[in-house]
């Protein structure tokens, strides 16, 4: 089974390289990639049916050592990616095929999946810490290889990401300062002084940094409108919200001992909470399919902080049911934005329209992947959102309220979507359009199956995924497939689906169009200064940075031009006068090189006996 | 069999002259393939020879302990890329098979040098390392490499004077020149005039041999001006064997890291690294910038040497190793920037970097390699260079001569600064017109370009491991 | 003090001097050929000093490649050299002397400060293995030197071979 | 016994001339010169080895470093003529000062 490890992180990277060296040969480069991700997911599937095992090579004497261990979580999380992995690249086939730098993409895919395998595998801090930088490296070059201009969001994120894998850094070093050890299967950290809580919050930040939770998310956004669309299904919607959300789990479950009685408990719900509420209402007044389906997906991630952030079975069980729900039927989206761009050109709302008779299989792909984003039973986010809720209530009634808000606010925006992209008026511009090709429709539809199977059947996924990974004794007896144990809960559901419902039908006879169905949102008193504000950047931490940056560039714009002459006039200019003599001295005279080694055997000889 | 290391390239010369004409033609790849072999024996004996690796044999009797099984690898290394480059650069055959001749006895002095454990039999191998490269320098008979291997062969003989009267001086009192028998005799009077003036010598001698400033007079001559493939071998290995390596192994075996000699390394090796890299940045001939980068990398090879008696032993410890896998990254990162220089030369037909521009267009393996080998040089991580410029520096810092690691990092400023001029005025920049059809110089160029770039970048990447099972224990033994 | 030891200490010593002299006349003489004879003459002194020091093999050796082998080579040298230089080496000539003027100062100075130095004495040590027989010695624990010795001749083939074949 | 009583009258001798030799290799100019000077160099490091070898009373050790060091020394000569005159073919002089075309 080792060998196995081995190959799963290998094996991508290696056929990652040969789409690297066919990338001029288009197609064959495609089916390179596509053989990679099958392969991949060959290995994977093994590696999730393969026992509990782990690989220990001592490198240092400090602790950083060569240690990879498979169990059910990181199986697991091995699995779901190369299954998306897989889906994109299948996709990516037809959207990249008339595309730039296509075969960079496939290289970077293939990357990517090998950084992941090894950031979920690995049992090393420091190990983690390589893969997960490898990610941020794909994650620049994925967006920049998008359209023209692109490297601007490429950079952002790149600050933004590697600003918090910073924080997550000096988290690392904390941890392995107080644990005694960096290997990850051996700390039980609690969370009761002042150092391990700072280590804590330290790696938190670098987990829900990953997974895009607030104030580190603003990045995806940007990235969503530049970088090729299947980037935003692989990365944002899978990858990141699988590692994220796998190292969140293992930073609260297996480093540190997170229990409901700690502050630290309260603040990631609130911080779930608050990522929910506001970056929903950011999606809510969106106009471009791709933006909205961004801040979407961060909202998303906050019901996952919440869920594990309330510390008990039922909140931790919901976040990681939902974790891979979400990537599911988020991929399914964006995959489905990437058809309708595919085909249509545009992704803007306003331009689009009436494209469900034009393009049935995608809008059916989109219907059950939104469904179970919404939280319609019986599809599958429903059930993970009904466990925390049942989490939030347990702790608290105000995140349940939240929670709920947020759930209402993400049906509104769906609605929003899905009417002003699949009904009304086919715009002029679109008449022509026709359904996807069958490579891209083929995932988004196994995607959908994967949504409506996951929410009959919840019991398998919940049985042999989730689960196991909380193991039988934190479980305390309780199993949470099947429906909802309280009726009230369902109820409350099912309340604010039609509240959403009704609203959205509101919004429409008001505005008279789907896009415009949230107008009123964006116009409310309050909420429009709010929105005007973050419209310019004043909520954007990379924006905020770079005025405050700014500014204190203008403060020391006057210093530097004191130190300038300095650095410039005088320090390059010692440098060039010494540059000059040296050689000045070196005329190519033999008998001065003879009497510079003479002397410098006098001094050798002469300093040596008066030293000693 | 580590003997099979000198007496193959004396029977391989001895059997490619008999009269026979297509022996002539095997001479290339048997050269090759003897570097194919000695570079597996060295792989094969290193894990071994943490140790010493026992060989039972009449000449070489266990003598494959770390630091010689590093040098054989690097040889083997070098000497490879340099017959490739021999091969796309010579200027008809009979050059070519000369060269090849002098090459191997070249090699086969090298093998030997880094073998014996006997001061005399090391003048032996030295002079024969030496004699054929003042003969590969001068084999064109054009005036520069004339010039260069004139002035190579004076100073080179002025040390080998020096070494040997070092010899006689502990002949007369040790009555040997075997290693063990002089370090032993040493120990008893080691601060003895007498004694001293004998280590002086030597050492005056060997940094003539490393090209330490102010000994250096003829480095820059010799490297510059020699034909592609000897400067390859000249800078790569020839002078790291006879001066660098000898000096290690000196020092720590036989004359010990006396207080004294220590400040000499470390003087010495800052005032070559500070004035190698000044005289580097100001030159306009691309093989003379990377003749003064020489200079200034084997400085930090004493700095690295320096602290090899610190009072503290984890930094004599990483002093040394540094100082080793600084001279193993430097045969390696300096090879490749040579090959570099000659494919450049070949293709173009000149060396003024001041001419040139805008080539990593037309010739991109050549670019990106030498930018690779720029910033291993440089320091920049993961690379090679940056692992052993950092053993040397934190060693530096831990033994307490902070000043000399703040020169040390100060340096490495400049390094880049000259390297970035370097890159910047023979690979990017506007492409003249005259070089729009330039292109790759062919594989016997662009294949140990990127073998040489392949091993900088996998040393560096490989280092946790290697750190612990060879370098650290180079001090061991 | 032994008084042999002080009369063949005496003996040895004019031999330097004479050897002394003899590398002054071949630093200082005009003539290249004169000089290369004055070095001649040094390596038959040096090789008489062998004998009395009780090395005969390396004497004969000294005397028959030294001062003659070498010799050649320096004498056949200016020969294929000489015809253009005679008007430079004409040239030289004048300030050449002059150039020379303060080798007899640096000698005093650096013989004075070697007598005089106060050096402590240094014991001689028991020398463990005397090997007397050269011959066991040479192919013996020194064959290696014998090897090196192959491969620089070797070398220097290729030397002449490099340096003297006429371009075809 | 005392190896500096021993060896100081040989030594001094013996660094007179090394000086000889050294003070013509660099004053002279001409390259011939240089050879002979590093000639005359070399008969005092012989002479050196010799001495050591009969202070220690290795005279046999000694005699075999000195035929090895008499083998490499023509070597050495040979190849330095032979680049001698190469050089006088291309410049027709033998000044070694106008061996200066690389510097810098």
């Amino acid at each position: 089974m080792t060998k196995l490890m081995y190959f799963a992180i290998l094996l991508p990277a290696v056929i990652s390289l040969l789409a690297l060296g066919t990338r001029k040969l288009g197609r064959v480069c495609g089916a390179t990639a596509l053989l990679g991700a099958v392969v991949n997911l060959v290995v994977a599937l093994k590696l999730f049916m393969a026992p509990e095992t782990a690989v220990h090579i001592p490198w240092t004497s400090w602790g950083l050592d060569f240690t990879l261990r498979l169990y059910s979580f990181s199986g697991f999380i091995v699995l779901a990616a190369a299954g998306f992995a897989l889906a994109v690249t299948l996709y990516s086939l037809p959207f990249m095929a008339k595309r730039a730098h296509s075969g960079l993409f496939y290289f970077q895919l293939l990357l990517s999946v090998a950084f992941a395998n090894g950031a979920a595998l690995a049992d090393n801090l420091i190990l983690l810490l390589f893969f997960w930088e490898g990610l941020l490296i794909t994650i620049y070059g994925m967006i920049a290889i998008g359209r023209p201009g692109a490297w601007k969001s490429a950079l952002k994120a790149l600050v933004l990401v590697g600003a918090s894998d910073v924080i997550m850094m000096f988290g690392i070093g904390l941890t392995g300062h107080y644990a005694g050890t960096l290997t990850i299967s051996k700390m039980h950290l609690a969370l009761t002084h002042a150092g391990p809580t700072l280590a804590f919050l330290c790696l938190v930040i670098g987990a829900t940094a990953k997974a895009g939770a607030l104030p580190f998310h603003s990045w995806i956004p940007d990235a969503a409108v530049d970088a090729p669309l299947p980037f935003m299904a692989l990365m944002p919607a899978a990858f990141e919200k699988l590692l994220g959300i796998y190292f969140l789990a293992r930073v609260t479950l297996d480093i540190f001992v997170l229990t409901p009685a700690s502050w630290c408990s309260t603040l990631l719900m609130t911080l779930g909470a608050v990522t929910i509420l506001v970056a929903v209402m950011m999606a809510l007044v969106q106009t471009d399919y791709k933006r909205l389906l961004a801040y979407c997906a961060i909202s998303q991630v906050g019901y996952m902080l919440l869920g594990i952030g309330t510390a008990v079975p039922v909140g931790i069980i919901g976040g990681l049911f939902h974790m891979i729900n979400h990537a599911l039927y988020k991929t399914g989206l964006f995959l489905s934005a990437g058809a309708v761009e595919h085909r249509s050109g545009t992704t803007e709302l306003n331009k689009l329209g009436g494209l469900a008779r034009q393009m049935p299989v995608t809008f059916f792909c989109f219907l059950v992947a939104a469904c179970s984003g919404a939280g319609i039973p019986p599809f599958a986010g429903f059930f993970s959102k009904e466990l925390i809720y049942d989490g939030a209530l347990e702790r608290n009634g105000v995140f349940y309220a939240a929670a709920l808000l947020g759930s209402f606010l993400t049906v509104a925006s769906f609605l929003k979507l899905g009417h002003s992209a699949f009904f009304g008026k086919v715009s002029e511009a679109n008449k022509g359009v026709k359904e996807a090709p069958w490579a891209m429709l083929l995932p988004m539809l196994a995607i959908a199956g994967f949504c409506i199977y996951f929410g009959l059947f919840n019991t398998v996924p919940l049985h042999k995924l989730i689960q196991p990974v909380l193991g039988a004794h934190r479980l305390e007896g309780h199993d949470f497939a099947g429906w909802p144990h309280s009726i009230g809960l369902v109820v409350g559901t099912l309340v604010v689906l039609a509240l959403a419902a009704l609203h959205h039908f509101f919004g429409v006879k008001r505005s008279g169009s789907g896009s415009g169905a949230a107008d009123h949102v964006r116009g409310a008193p309050g909420l429009r200064q709010a929105y005007d504000a973050a419209g310019q950047g004043w909520f954007d931490p990379y924006v905020i940075g770079m005025k405050f940056a700014r500014a204190i560039g203008a403060v020391t714009w006057g210093v530097d031009r004191t130190i300038n002459w300095i650095s410039d006039g005088f320090a390059v200019g010692v440098v060039a006068m010494s540059s000059y003599l040296v050689r000045a001295v070196h005329t190519g005279s033999l008998s001065i090189y003879i009497w510079w080694a003479l002397a410098g055997l006098v001094l050798v000889i002469v300093f040596l006996v008066k030293v000693n | 069999m580590p003997s099979l290391l000198v007496i193959l390239p004396l029977l391989a010369v001895l059997l490619l002259n008999l009269p026979l004409n297509f022996l002539r033609r095997l001479a290339q790849p048997a050269a090759l393939l003897f570097a194919v072999y000695q570079a597996l024996f060295a792989l094969q004996v290193l894990p071994a020879g943490c140790t010493g690796c026992p060989t039972h044999e009449r000449w070489f009797v266990n003598v494959l302990d770390p630091l010689t099984s590093v040098l054989l690898l690097a040889i083997a290394i070098v000497m490879f890329a340099a017959v490739c480059v021999l091969r796309a650069t010579a200027s008809d055959e009979k050059h070519g098979f000369n060269a090849l001749n002098l090459m191997l006895l070249a090699v086969a002095g090298m093998n030997g040098l880094v073998m014996v454990r006997d001061l005399f039999s090391l003048y032996i191998f030295l002079e024969i390392a030496s004699v054929s490269s003042f003969l590969l320098i001068a084999a064109q008979r054009d005036m520069g490499g004339l010039e260069g291997a004139f002035k190579y062969l004076v100073m080179s003989a002025l040390a080998t004077m020096m070494m040997l009267a070092s010899i006689g001086l502990l002949l007369a009192y040790s009555g040997s020149t075997k290693f063990m028998v002089v370090a032993e005799a040493l120990h008893a009077h080691g601060s003895h005039g007498y004694l001293l003036t004998a280590i002086g010598l030597f050492l005056g001698g060997l940094l003539i041999k490393s090209g330490v400033v102010p000994f250096h007079g003829w480095l820059p001559d010799a490297y510059a001006a020699a034909p592609a493939a000897a400067s390859t071998l000249l800078a790569g290995i020839v002078t790291k064997c006879t001066g660098v390596y000898t000096l290690i192994r000196l020092v720590q075996d036989v004359f010990g890291p006396a207080v004294a000699t220590q400040q000499l390394l470390l003087i010495f090796g800052a005032l070559s690294v500070v004035v190698g890299a000044l005289a580097a940045l100001g030159q306009s001939d691309l093989k003379r910038l990377l003749a003064y980068s020489s200079i200034s990398q084997v400085g930090y090879i004493l700095l690295g040497l320096g602290v090899c008696g610190s009072a503290n032993k984890f930094a004599a410890q990483l002093g040394v190793a540094g100082a080793v896998f600084h001279l193993f990254n430097h045969a390696i990162f300096k090879t490749l920037l040579f090959v570099n220089a000659a494919a450049v030369e070949k293709q173009t037909g000149t060396r003024d970097m001041n001419r040139l521009g805008g080539l990593a267009q037309k010739m991109p393996i050549t670019g990106l390699t030498s930018l690779l080998a720029m910033f291993a040089t440089a320091g920049v991580p993961p690379l090679a260079g940056f692992w052993s410029k950092l053993l040397i520096i934190a060693a530096l810092w831990l033994a307490g001569l902070h000043g000399y690691a703040v020169l040390g990092i100060a340096a490495s400023l400049l390094t880049l600064a000259y390297f970035l001029s370097m890159q910047r005025r023979v690979f990017f920049g506007l492409l003249r017109p005259e070089f729009a059809h330039v292109r790759e110089a062919g594989w016997a160029l662009t294949v140990p370009s990127l073998l040489l770039a392949a091993i900088l970048v996998g040393v560096g990447l490989a280092l946790p491991w290697l750190i612990g099972s060879f370098l650290l224990p180079v001090k061991g033994f | 003090m032994d008084p042999n030891y002080k009369i063949a200490l005496l003996e040895n010593i004019i031999l330097m001097a004479a050897m002394l002299l003899g590398t002054l006349a071949t630093a200082m003489l005009r003539q290249f050929i004169k000089a290369a004879i004055a070095l001649a003459f040094t390596s038959v002194v040096l090789c008489i000093l062998m004998f009395k020091l009780a090395a005969p093999w390396a004497a004969v050796f000294e005397l028959s490649v030294c001062a003659g082998l070498i010799t050649v080579v320096f004498i056949s040298a200016v020969s294929l050299v000489r015809p253009a230089t005679e008007e430079e080496r004409a040239a030289h000539v004048r300030f050449k002397v002059r150039r020379y003027f303060l080798l007899p100062v640096v000698l005093l100075a650096v013989g004075c400060g070697l007598s005089y130095m106060p050096v402590r004495p240094l014991p001689l040590l028991a020398t463990t293995e005397l090997v007397t027989d050269m011959r066991a010695l040479l192919w013996g624990p020194r064959a290696l030197d014998l090897l090196g010795q192959i491969l620089v001749l070797l070398a220097g083939v290729w030397g002449v071979v490099i340096l003297f074949k006429e371009e075809t | 016994m005392n190896l500096i009583a021993l060896f100081m009258p040989f030594g001094i001798f013996i660094a007179l001339m090394a000086v000889v030799g050294l003070y013509c290799l660099i004053v002279t100019r001409d390259m011939l010169r240089i050879l002979l000077a590093l000639e005359i160099i070399t008969k005092a490091v012989t002479l050196l080895l010799i001495v050591g070898g009969a202070i220690s009373g290795q005279m046999a050790l000694a005699q075999t470093l000195v035929l090895t060091l008499i083998v490499i020394e023509v070597v050495v000569m040979v190849t330095a003529a032979g680049i001698v005159i190469a050089v006088f073919k291309h410049t027709g002089t033998l000044d070694v000062r106008r061996l200066r075309s690389l510097k810098g």
